[in-house]
């Protein structure tokens, strides 16, 4: 596949290349390949690995002309969890890293718009990290809200 | 009009008899898209099952509106909106709420941003069951409402003017995220099932 | 007059949804814009995290409200590639169909609103009603009006009925004749043209890089379908061209990437979706509708990463499905095609903007809150 | 004038804002009917209109911003009224004096200029926008009107709308000004002009609900919705029997004792018609820009008008 020459690492998944790399190397490897033709970004997802420790970034861009999907793969360490923002690259770079900003807490540096973007006031821990127990919070906020009494015949 | 005095109560009420029956055949509703369910408004305001026949219409503002439709699961973000259309609106004024993430979360009972039972931050007057509501369940809870109304019993928002400090409270709670520690109490617990072992 | 602030939004008749643009208008012109989304977030990718694979399915169709087969479709798929799996024949087919009945239904959708927005009421009336005949089918076909839950990883849940084609056919044959109405009232009104040629243009040099996808990037000159570049269910099988912006059949190219451009090139992919369900309907196979299914309690999904992409109404729909061989996906993660142009595109588009164009702006890019939000 | 005389005048004059709102409620109700069938659905009932003016006026809570946003609207009311009083319906007007075409004119302004004081008082963005597309549009349509009004004037040689009535209806249809052909296209300038004053499409600009949330309307319910309602049926029927008095001879077709009845018939047949015809072109078309509105107006409308005034100005001179 022409993303893994041009890296010159990575496998084949499902149709797809994976290619893993270091956070020194991602900047380089995402401006090689959108000079190669691999001009649409296509998103930036973040996954979580609890119990290894890391928070994996992972790139997908996508060659128009050679009909190819390549994913670029970062891993960082989940108690340092700084990334260098790659949103003058593409501009919609920036919306992702908003939203992984807020759902997992990675700090991007060089993003000046890691504003509030899904949530409003939220003041917990980020949601989409897995150690955040979504049951637990349910059951300690929204039901722990009572319920209006009153007379039954007054309204409804 | 304006006879809100003691004295003049017997013909409040008689006006207020006719007000009900014109008010019942006039709702116009708030143009808000809450949720997923507003994907079967559009084919209840047009051509197939045609709700202006009963005289409901949308309306641009909240300030126009007799009717507010809470159209499937609220987020807390969403309900901050909603409450500003719903206080903005000029009484009498209904809820109508749909679907089942409206009554007890639904589907989305573990999610940690949609609000679980609407009814605890404003007055419902009618909820519909079902994900999603069909056109017809849409027209039929019009036209219960349209009973209530004439019946005098769709008054939620008496209820919301009289119980406005609780409403605020659980508003606040939720808009604010407030966790509620139940820690020392769950403790306890544990420690007498131990005890009891 | 001095600049003030205008919301478009949640509430208003002039967005594409629950979502809301913070303006600041000078005059008449917009000099700046700011998109607000978040009012349709349920955690959506947190509560796939907690269900088994097979409970996802009623989940994900929810995400995109207009259109939720793709959904299904593109969950579906990465679930398959996951499990190597190769479906019946039949169920590509009876897909292929369900999901061009769902982009007919989306774009009527879409241009009713659209023509709502400039002020001709008329014509959303007529699409909706339109449109309702082919949520009929689905009733038929699966039991629901809006979320069907057809699209099983493996195939579809059930065969289609025997007498269903006619239906389809009926219907197609109906919709045809109404097309030459909408002409009549918008795509060749004089009104339209002074509205919408012109205004709202995405620069064309730049529509990939901003990920823009779908008819939009149609209407910049680009002739990119997911449906050509990677088929899925049974498009490599079917014969069909791209529309895309100099050639609008019969009707005249003005400018690229406009709003014009954009309208035009919906409207005539509800032609290019009649002829492709016909095809379909005719080429369709017997044989088995569905793979057997292993117990879905216990049903655990090899571990790797998976990517399966869809073109649906608005652009490209996208699944990360993530799995670590459990029972759990560990994550999956939705490309909503709106999440570009929704957010990035449009804040640049509206710069600039006359404020009597911005809600045929916003409706014209065909923007869907939810599955930016999910 | 004595008692006697007053108190027919009041009587006349409430008469009038009777016929007034219940003549412009029901044509807005049928009119939704007919529109409705435009769009393949039953629609509602055609009495529609009156329960829900009286389901607004029954509202409870009813916010007003301020004493200006109150006056504003008994402004407008009012303001309408007298420009009915001053227009011949069905040959009879209550209220005449020389020159009074352009009274009309001036009296159809201020009700405009009232609700945009009640708009502007409320403070809303959307609605001080309205406002100001109010104006233009009023200043836009303004011109054609007026030119076609001077044509009728040079013709009839007269500034009295009873005259140009009175003129008009002598042969009965035959003197219409509508039959002569320089009127004919100015008649169809001045139609357009009412579509802009009755702020349907292509010229809802003002009340766009997807651009500007209902604009001038934004921040009015309860009883001022309701009255606005009201202002907006008055208003409906001066509007479209200003133009039946200039182009169709105020439907005067019979003389006689009992004639009125008859002529009044006929009016609201016209002024019917007109509006039918308003709708049923707002139900197929999208609406314009503003400037683009501006432009039709002064580039096309006004040089139709032109046209027509040249001609009926060497008609004349002939």
């Amino acid at each position: 596949m022409k993303s893994i020459e041009l890296l010159g690492k990575g496998e084949e998944m499902h149709g797809r290349a994976y290619i893993k790399l270091s956070a020194d190397e991602i900047e380089e490897s995402i401006k090689k390949l959108k000079e190669n033709g691999f001009n649409h970004f296509v998103m930036l997802s973040c996954v979580d690995w609890l119990d290894k420790g890391k928070f994996e970034l992972v790139y997908h861009m996508w060659n128009y002309e050679e009909k190819e999907h390549a994913m670029l793969s970062v891993d960082i360490d989940r108690n340092n969890d700084v990334m260098k923002s790659m949103s003058h690259l593409f501009p919609q770079i920036e919306t992702y890293e908003r939203e992984i900003h807020e759902m997992y807490g990675i700090k991007f540096e060089g993003n000046n718009r890691l504003t509030p973007f899904l949530l409003e006031n939220w003041p917990h821990d980020p949601p989409m990290r897995k150690d955040f127990d979504s049951k637990k919070f349910v059951k300690q906020m929204y039901e722990s809200i009572p319920f209006i009494e009153g007379d039954e015949n007054e309204g409804i | 009009m304006g006879l809100h005095n003691g004295d003049k109560m017997m013909r409040y009420e008689e006006w207020s008899k006719l007000a009900r029956k014109a008010s019942k055949r006039s709702l116009w509703m708030v143009h808000f898209c809450t949720g997923c369910g507003a994907i079967e408004m559009p084919p209840v305001m047009t051509s197939r099952y045609d709700m202006e026949r009963f005289g409901i219409a949308p309306m641009a503002t909240p300030r126009q509106a007799d009717v507010l439709l809470i159209t499937g699961y609220l987020t807390v973000k969403t309900l901050r909106r909603v409450i500003q259309v719903y206080e903005q609106m000029q009484s009498p004024k209904y809820v109508i709420a749909f679907g089942s993430c409206t009554i007890n979360g639904g589907m989305y009972w573990d999610s940690y941003n949609t609000i679980k039972h609407l009814e605890k931050y404003i007055p419902v007057d009618l909820y519909i069951a079902g994900c999603m509501p069909r056109p017809e369940g849409i027209i039929n809870a019009f036209l219960e409402l349209m009973k209530l109304i004439d019946e005098g019993k769709a008054r939620g928002w008496e209820r919301y003017q009289k119980y406005y400090d609780k409403y605020k409270e659980n508003q606040r709670r939720v808009f604010n995220f407030e966790v509620k520690e139940e820690e020392k109490e769950e403790k306890e617990q544990k420690r007498e099932k131990n005890e009891e072992h | 007059m001095k600049e003030y602030e205008l919301f478009i939004g949640p509430q208003h008749p002039g967005i594409t949804g629950n979502m809301m643009y913070h303006l600041w208008v000078d005059g008449d012109t917009v000099t700046k814009a700011e998109c607000n989304v978040g009012y349709l977030h349920r955690g959506f990718e947190k509560l796939m995290e907690s269900r088994l694979w097979m409970q996802n399915i009623p989940l994900v169709c929810r995400i995109c409200v207009p259109e939720p087969d793709v959904n299904e479709a593109a969950y579906s798929m990465a679930v398959e590639q996951l499990m190597d799996w190769e479906i019946p024949d039949r169920a590509k087919y009876i897909r292929t169909i369900v999901l061009e009945l769902a982009r007919i239904a989306a774009y009527l959708m879409a241009i009713g609103s659209y023509a709502g927005s400039i002020g001709i009421y008329t014509l959303p009336q007529w699409s909706m009603g339109d449109r309702d005949y082919i949520l009929d089918i689905f009733e038929q076909l699966t039991g629901a009006r809006v979320y069907h839950i057809y699209i099983w990883p493996g195939g579809v849940r059930w065969d289609m009925p025997a007498d269903l084609p006619r239906l389809i056919e009926k219907t197609l044959n109906y919709i045809e004749e109404r097309l030459k109405l909408y002409d009549d009232v918008l795509f060749e009104n004089r009104v339209f043209f002074d509205r919408a040629i012109g205004v709202g243009k995405i620069p064309c040099n730049k529509a990939i890089e901003w990920g823009v996808t779908g008819p939009n990037l149609r209407a910049c000159g680009y002739g990119y379908d997911v449906r050509k570049l990677e088929p899925y269910a049974a498009y490599d099988e079917i014969d069909f061209d791209i529309v895309s912006y100099p050639d609008l059949g019969k009707f005249d190219a003005h400018e690229a990437g406009d709003v014009y451009t954009r309208m035009i090139i919906r409207r005539l992919e509800i032609e290019q979706s009649i002829a492709i369900i016909r095809q379909a309907l005719k080429k369709m196979p017997e044989s088995e509708h569905i793979l057997k299914h292993p117990n879905w309690l216990r049903w655990k999904v090899p571990e790797g990463y998976a990517f399966a992409r869809v073109e649906s109404s608005k652009g490209e729909f996208g699944y990360f499905v993530v799995s670590d061989g459990g029972l759990k996906p560990v994550r999956v993660h939705v490309r909503g095609p709106s999440y570009t142009h929704g957010i990035n595109v449009a804040e640049k588009l509206l710069q600039g903007a006359n404020i009597a164009d911005v809600s045929q702006i916003l409706f014209s890019l065909d923007i869907c809150p939810p599955d930016i939000e999910r | 004038m004595d008692m006697i005389g007053i108190a027919i005048k009041i009587t006349i004059l409430i008469a009038y804002a009777i016929i007034g709102t219940c003549t412009g409620l029901l044509f807005m109700g049928i009119g939704r009917k007919i529109v409705a069938r435009v769009h393949n659905r039953v629609g509602p009932p055609f009495y529609q209109n009156f329960i829900d003016v009286a389901k607004l006026l029954s509202k409870k809570t009813n916010i007003s911003h301020g004493w200006i946003f109150d006056l504003a609207l008994l402004f407008s009311i009012s303001g309408i009224l007298l420009t009915l009083l001053f227009l011949p319906i069905g040959g009879v007007q209550l209220l005449s004096t020389d020159g009074d075409a352009f009274l009309v004119l001036y009296l159809l302004a201020i009700p405009s200029l009232g609700f945009a004081l009640g708009a502007g008082a409320s403070g809303n963005p959307n609605a001080g926008v309205g406002v100001m597309r109010a104006l233009v549009m009023m200043l836009s349509y303004e011109l054609p009107f007026v030119i076609t009004l001077i044509a009728l004037m040079i013709y009839y040689d007269t500034t009295s709308l009873a005259t140009i009535v009175r003129m008009q209806s002598i042969n009965g249809i035959k003197s219409w000004a509508i039959t002569m052909p320089p009127f004919m296209i100015a008649a169809f300038a001045a139609d357009m002009a009412l579509q802009g004053m009755l702020m349907e499409q292509p010229f809802d600009i003002p009340v766009a609900p997807h651009e500007i949330a209902s604009g001038p309307m934004v921040e009015f319910g309860g009883k001022y919705l309701g009255s606005l309602m009201l202002y907006k049926a008055i208003a409906l029927v001066a509007e479209t029997t200003l133009f039946v008095d200039l182009f169709l001879g105020g439907g005067v077709v019979a003389h006689g004792n009992f004639a009125f009845v008859i002529n009044f018939i006929v009016w609201l047949a016209l002024i019917f018609l007109l509006f039918a015809l308003s709708i049923l072109i707002a139900a197929s078309f999208p609406r314009f820009r503003i400037e683009q509105a501006f432009g039709f107006y002064w580039k096309y409308e006004a040089i139709i008008a032109a046209i027509s005034l040249i001609w009926v100005y060497i008609m004349v001179i002939k």
